[in-house]
């Protein structure tokens, strides 16, 4: 089911770590997990704790008449209620990243005097049990006066159309320019201009599955919330709760454990966590809320829907891409939670992989009666690299050219390296082409037509595709300035903190909320080998505590960022040990000087004579607690801490160039598909994922990221969609309809590695979890290929794939 | 969801048209009525408990009357209230005189299911919807012979 | 209502609610966390035990009607930190990434290799059918169960 | 998740089981509870009362009696089913059960439960009507049995009324069955599927494509397409298909379901 290749690629001299780096290293976190002993956010709990229940929208829009909670309050065991005027009166709306209309709008942790889209919660209930705050939530009397829906961007912004937030005086919430190059002397340029009418990406997130929850404390003597959560960007959440909630930030706690998968979906729950730190004080108990699936599916973090017009596409007989120009249009949802960010994370992948010198995007960001947006896994860029990837297929079909060698004229090449962009943003290694074949040549490429005339005699159809992406990871937050040259944003920075401790023991804090990355197993392996000791002697801490002060203002897990800035920061924070156990050894040993000492077997000693050793142990205990007679000026502590900033400038606000990102991994994938004529049915029957994401510190868990991305990728191109009717109901709400891959429906994988080192990372690591969404394309073009027609929509359930074989005959 | 159609009725537009529009009769048609309020001559409520196999979906429905010509048209809007469901449903008839006797009704009705139970998908809505407006069809039909009774 | 079950060995007795389901009883009345919830429809299998020998899942059964029953759950394969060949499998071949899935996981494979030992490729997938994982794409966890297959 | 308050019983006998339907309005029997459970988590349904018919004997096993009818107790689970040496004598039983969801809901779920709640994307409902089966309902004044053909009624609704029982269904012999469909995936959510059975000439039930299954025939396997475009179906729109795909659906998978079953 599962076959392998590797290959190393070296373009650029690059330190790489020696040793356990390098090595897949079993995951020291799988234990606890393995045992039922993980601990989730649902299975925190507290004396005394209330259960929270939200009591959501029925409707898409409508006005809030009148809300009444007293029989609910009424109940025995109901601890009481928290509603929409409440809210208002208590806290101020969230801040807004948008520049107007966008920032204009008014964002509570409840809905007051207006619902926005069905599933939004209206009031919240505490109750002694779960099921009793849902009972108590149906006594909450709610009068509603509906009002039209918009589900469908496209027209939104006519005159006719309802609108969602009178304050921003449309729903328009934000829309900007992004022009680089020359389009009209690429246009006059061109033997040839293809337009492309419409192209549609489709509104899916990736369903992690535990859903969204959190354990409230307050502690009213020091005014001081603890909350327990599985958000996975902490530092995002309190920047956006603190200012709301008018308290300082150190007044929110963060602690996270183990988390049942974020991919982005976990980043906006801070409305939700309102709401239960004012129930936590207003009954002066511990809140519990645990969203369930269709809470879930109703309400959080779909994936950004988007649309492509009237694009035009500048190129040359022999397939040179010259150009494009093309209208982006965005369905942000009913409020801007951490939008409209997608609205320039695009950009971090202007061209793609290609070699567009002269690009146009107009990219314009409405609101509809919709779950809110958020990020999701590779957020923003996987819809415009989507974009990018129709564009090569449907312009080899075009052109009559086979979309591998209009790929390989056009990628970016490995000469070309470290590559930059139209936009100024500097790709910094791989070799595309070289993947591409390594990809074809896992699924046999070259003998596709006797395969596909094999299908065909069994009555199938065969199509073959392929979609190429990057994961751009580590991201420069200056572009955030963007969208609102107001924001002070920019730059990124991760912690880590190791220390020594008394008996030794070296204790690795990380900022990070990992949602099973195995952080704890990669931090291991960097630090082991600094320190020349084993992975089984490093105990990094599990989970995340705002109070461990190991965490700096864009901590969390999310991005494709660890292996960058997590990891760099783990590095940093060991080598200012390494250096201070030398110190200490040298006064120790009585004034050796520190490069005469080594680290070996799990201490220090002189290189030149191994018996004058001092065991970390000794270390530990004699600057923690036998510290007597030590040099006055010994600055060593043996607990150090190293934030890690990335080299970025801040984006230039009026050209809209600039370093965005610091890595691009990459991902090439294949798909073979076969397609039943009769019902528009299909099955990808072999399939190969090529990745290349430099340096990997542990093959296996690499290749367990791109595995996942890859099953989700082909959930999204076959199945997952959040569709809504005209009302604004979602069709979805649950896994019966919301089909996400099961066991039987994945395809045999081939999986394929290069690595090419990234020359601006410490470790010469690329932030690769995320993947480019690269099978949704693989998916998408493979269908072209089967049907012969040309596919418009990231989504390709069977019933649209049969319309397109109507379209065929027709 | 959109559904319509059409009957004849054996029996004189005035009697259809007398049926239609009391109250009462009409809760005899409704599926699983457990209590009616007749407000005024335009609004009225009740409380059903419409039967479903896997348990009944009880709802508070309130109906009023936008607009009628008598003998001809009237439209009713229904708003269905219900724990696992919301329902609201713009309905309307046009009653004429049926070209073999009798009286001809052509019936329209949008209907609109939020809530849990909308959740359950078109698949099991709309032949849900279906069987229920077979139901009032049917009872309506015999609503219309006892008033022929009563009348004849 | 009193319902008595045996759990991984040891014996409980609860007064609990009809309308309580198993997996709510496990975890919120017994603690026993290790098994999840992941979905409210009875697609994800995160809350698969086994009961009296049968693996269900266990947000698809009231707690009432496991009275008198003997229940495997996650926390029950492990004699101590002695981890099984499966869930050892499981480490060699990255099966888990959050972990969430995971109990449920184990407990269809556990299910699958005492009925049938050695399961061909199919019929590994067939058996995890019932358990979403979101992480892994399944490939690996397929393969760690074949590593035990006999 | 998170039910309403429901009172729970478990009768000690089918009799007694039928009384407590009977005395209670809101009573409704408890089979596997893959369906009624779920539907019990959203709320949809809420009923009184749960009348657990899990451990009455009498209402499982397997007989296969010498004229090669089958009578499988209505609390039989697919599982059991799928194991079991005598419904092995209609093969196309256990092979429909093994593509229904999952083991966990295969354990579970019974035969009984998936034709009582007729949810329009079950399998058994149209494979019931093809084969011919028949459903023994036990009530207050006794038993009665009727075709699968009257059983159902609609989405959730059949023969079975109020204080009543599905005990039994029986099946006659025949090996010439088929039945094809077009899931979400692998033994996902159905979106249409069909089951034909040939004695004589070919007799096709069509799911998921109405209220309850819609039957068609025709002399043989080549006519069916025909039959089914005759038929003038308005199945329901969904997300997963318009009415237009599903009318589609419904015409390849009867052929198919035709053409499998003649071919045996």
């Amino acid at each position: 089911m599962i076959q392998s290749s590797e290959t190393t690629l070296a373009p650029a001299p690059v330190e790489v770590q020696k040793g356990w780096g390098g090595q897949s290293v079993k995951r020291k976190e799988d234990k606890r997990l393995l045992q039922g002993e993980g601990v989730f956010v649902d299975d925190v709990k507290r004396h005394g704790m209330g259960y929270l229940h939200f009591v959501r929208s029925p409707y898409a829009h409508a006005h809030i008449t009148r809300v009444d909670v007293s029989a609910a309050e009424a109940i025995d065991g109901v601890y009481g209620t928290l509603t929409g005027e409440e809210v208002a009166a208590l806290t101020d709306p969230f801040f807004q990243i948008s520049s107007v209309p966008g920032a204009n709008i008014k964002d509570f942790s409840l809905a007051v005097g207006k619902v926005r889209y069905v599933g939004e919660p209206v009031v919240a209930v505490v109750a002694e049990t779960r099921e009793l705050a849902r009972d108590a939530s149906e006594l909450v009397e709610v009068d509603y006066e509906p009002l039209a829906a918009v589900v469908d961007a496209r027209v939104a912004q006519d005159s006719d159309t309802p609108v969602l937030h009178d304050d921003a005086g449309g729903n328009l919430m934000w829309s900007g320019l992004y022009s680089w190059g020359d389009l009209d002397a690429a246009f006059a340029e061109a033997d040839r201009v293809v337009k492309i009418p419409e192209l549609h990406f489709h509104r899916f997130n990736s369903t992690p599955l535990e859903c969204d929850g959190a354990l409230v404390e307050y502690n009213r003597g020091v005014s001081q919330w603890t909350i327990h959560t599985n958000n996975q960007f902490p530092g995002f959440a309190a920047i956006m709760m603190g200012p709301a909630m008018k308290v300082g930030l150190d007044k929110l706690r963060f602690v996270t454990q183990d988390i049942g998968g974020g991919f982005g979906n976990k980043i906006t729950s801070h409305p939700q966590l309102v709401v239960c730190c004012l129930l936590a004080r207003k009954l002066n108990r511990p809140v519990q809320w645990t969203e369930w699936r269709t809470d879930f599916h109703l309400s959080m973090s779909h994936g950004n829907e988007r649309w492509f017009r009237d694009t035009e596409v500048a190129v040359k007989d022999d397939g040179t891409l010259l150009g494009f120009r093309t209208k982006a249009l965005d369905d942000a949802g009913a409020w801007l939670r951490y939008e409209p960010l997608g609205g320039v994370i695009w950009a971090q992948v202007t061209p793609g992989m290609y070699r567009w010198k002269h690009i146009e995007l107009e990219f314009t960001q409405v609101a509809t009666n919709k779950a809110p947006v958020s990020p999701n896994r590779g957020y923003s860029r996987m819809q415009h690299l989507w974009f990018t990837e129709r564009v090569i297929d449907i312009v080899a079909r075009e052109l009559d050219l086979d979309p591998v060698e209009v790929r390989k004229r056009n990628y970016v090449r490995a000469e070309d390296m470290p590559y930059t962009t139209p936009n100024g943003c500097v790709y910094d290694s791989g070799d595309y082409a070289a993947m591409l074949d390594l990809a074809l040549g896992l699924v046999g490429y070259d003998s596709m037509e006797a395969r596909r005339a094999d299908a065909k005699e069994r009555g199938k159809l065969l199509g073959v595709g392929i979609g190429s992406t990057l994961d751009s990871g580590t991201n420069n937050f200056g572009q955030s300035r963007l969208i609102n040259p107001e924001l002070q944003f920019s730059g990124n920075n991760e912690v880590a903190t190791v220390k020594l401790d008394i008996f030794g023991e070296i204790v690795v804090t990380l900022g990070t909320t990992p949602q099973g990355q195995g952080h704890e197993t990669t931090a291991a392996q960097v630090v082991a080998d600094i320190l020349n000791c084993s992975v089984d002697d490093v105990h990094v801490r599990a989970g995340h505590d705002s109070y461990w002060n190991s965490h700096a203002g864009f901590s969390g897990t999310y991005a494709s960022q660890f292996a960058v800035t997590g990891l760099s920061a783990v590095k940093g924070a060991t080598e200012m040990l390494a250096a201070e156990i030398k110190k200490l050894a040298g006064a120790v040993f009585g004034g050796v000087p520190a490069e005469a000492l080594e680290l070996a077997d799990g201490g220090v000693r002189i290189k030149e004579s191994p018996d004058a050793f001092l065991p970390f142990m000794a270390c530990g205990a004699i600057i923690n607690a036998n510290n007597a007679g030590l040099p006055e000026d010994l600055d060593v502590t043996l607990n150090c801490r190293y934030v890690y900033r990335p080299p970025f400038e801040v984006p230039d606000v009026e050209t809209k160039m600039g370093n965005l990102t610091l890595t691009y991994a990459c991902q090439v994938h294949v798909a073979v598909v076969e397609v039943d004529p009769e019902t528009g049915a299909y099955e990808i029957v072999d399939y190969a994922a090529v990745d290349d994401c430099g340096k990997r510190i542990n093959p296996q868990i690499v290749e367990g990221q791109v595995m996942g991305a890859t099953a989700q990728a082909i959930g999204a191109a076959v199945h997952e969609t959040y569709e809504y009717d005209e009302d604004g109901n979602l069709l979805t709400p649950n896994f019966y309809d919301y089909h996400v891959p099961h066991a039987l429906d994945m395809p045999p994988l081939a999986t394929g590695a290069i690595e090419s080192p990234s020359p601006f990372t410490p470790l010469g690591t690329k932030g690769m979890g995320e993947g480019g969404g690269a099978g949704i394309h693989a998916v998408c073009a493979a269908i072209q290929d089967a049907t012969g027609q040309i596919v418009t929509d990231s989504h390709n359930p069977y019933q649209r794939v049969w319309r397109l074989l109507q379209e065929a005959k027709a | 969801m959109n559904v319509s159609g059409e009957r004849t009725f054996a029996a004189p537009r005035a009697t259809v048209w007398q049926v239609l529009n009391d109250p009462a009769s009409m809760a005899k048609t409704m599926p699983g009525v457990e209590s009616f309020d007749i407000h005024d001559d335009k609004r009225w409520t009740a409380n059903v408990k419409i039967p479903l196999g896997l348990g009944g979906l009880k709802m508070k429905v309130d109906m009023e009357k936008m607009e009628e010509r008598e003998p001809e048209f009237a439209k009713l809007s229904v708003k269905g209230n219900g724990v696992g469901a919301m329902m609201n449903m713009e309905t309307s008839f046009t009653l004429s005189d049926a070209p073999e006797g009798g009286t001809a009704m052509a019936w329209s009705a949008d209907v609109k299911i939020a809530g849990p139970v909308g959740s359950m998908g078109q698949r099991v809505l709309q032949p849900i919807v279906n069987q229920q407006v077979q139901h009032v069809l049917t009872a309506l039909d015999g609503e219309v012979q006892e008033a022929m009774g009563k009348t004849g | 209502m009193d319902v008595t079950v045996t759990v991984n060995g040891t014996t409980y007795e609860r007064d609990v609610e009809p309308r309580k389901l198993l997996i709510h009883f496990l975890r919120d009345d017994l603690d026993l966390t290790g098994s999840h919830v992941g979905c409210d429809t009875g697609n994800c299998g995160a809350c698969s035990v086994i009961v009296d020998g049968v693996l269900v899942k266990s947000c698809m059964l009231l707690a009432v009607q496991a009275n008198g029953a003997s229940i495997e759950t996650v926390e029950g394969l492990a004699e101590g930190d002695e981890l099984t060949p499966l869930q050892l499998a499981f480490n060699e071949h990255h099966a888990l990434q959050c972990g969430y899935c995971t109990p449920g996981m184990l407990m269809s494979a556990t299910a699958l290799l005492r009925e049938n030992p050695s399961p061909s490729e199919d019929e590994i997938a067939k058996a995890l059918q019932g358990n979403i994982c979101r992480c892994t794409g399944y490939w690996n966890i397929v393969e760690a169960v074949k590593s035990v297959a006999k | 998740m998170l039910l309403r308050e429901v009172e729970y019983a478990k009768p000690g006998s089918v009799a007694e089981a039928l009384e407590l339907l009977a005395a209670n309005d809101g009573a409704r029997a408890l089979a596997g509870g893959q369906t009624l459970i779920n539907v019990m988590k959203a709320r949809a349904a809420s009923p009184d009362m749960l009348v657990d018919l899990n451990g009455l004997d009498d209402l499982t096993g397997i007989e296969l009696a010498g004229d090669g009818t089958l009578t499988i107790g209505a609390m039989t689970t697919y599982t059991e089913l799928m194991g079991s040496a005598e419904a092995k004598a209609r093969p196309i039983l256990g092979e429909v059960c093994a593509t229904i969801a999952d083991v966990q809901v295969r354990n579970r779920g019974t035969i009984g439960g998936n034709v009582c709640s007729n949810d329009p994307t079950n399998h058994l409902p149209p494979l019931m009507v093809s084969v011919g089966a028949r459903m023994t309902i036990a009530g207050a004044d006794g038993e009665r049995e009727v075709s699968a053909e009257e059983f159902f009624l609609g989405v959730y609704l059949t023969a079975v009324g109020p204080g009543e029982l599905l005990t039994r269904i029986s099946i006659p012999a025949g090996k010439k069955d088929g039945f094809a469909a077009v899931t979400l995936g692998a033994d996902g959510t159905c979106i249409a599927n069909a089951a034909a059975t040939v004695n004589g000439s070919v007799r096709v039930a069509l799911g998921c494509v109405d209220a309850v299954p819609v039957i068609v025939t025709a002399e043989s396997a080549d006519g069916v397409a025909d039959a089914v475009r005759a038929a003038n179906l308005e199945p329901p729109s969904d997300v997963h298909a318009s009415s237009e795909y599903r009318t589609h659906l419904a015409e390849v998978l009867a052929t198919r379901a035709a053409q499998e079953a003649s071919a045996r």
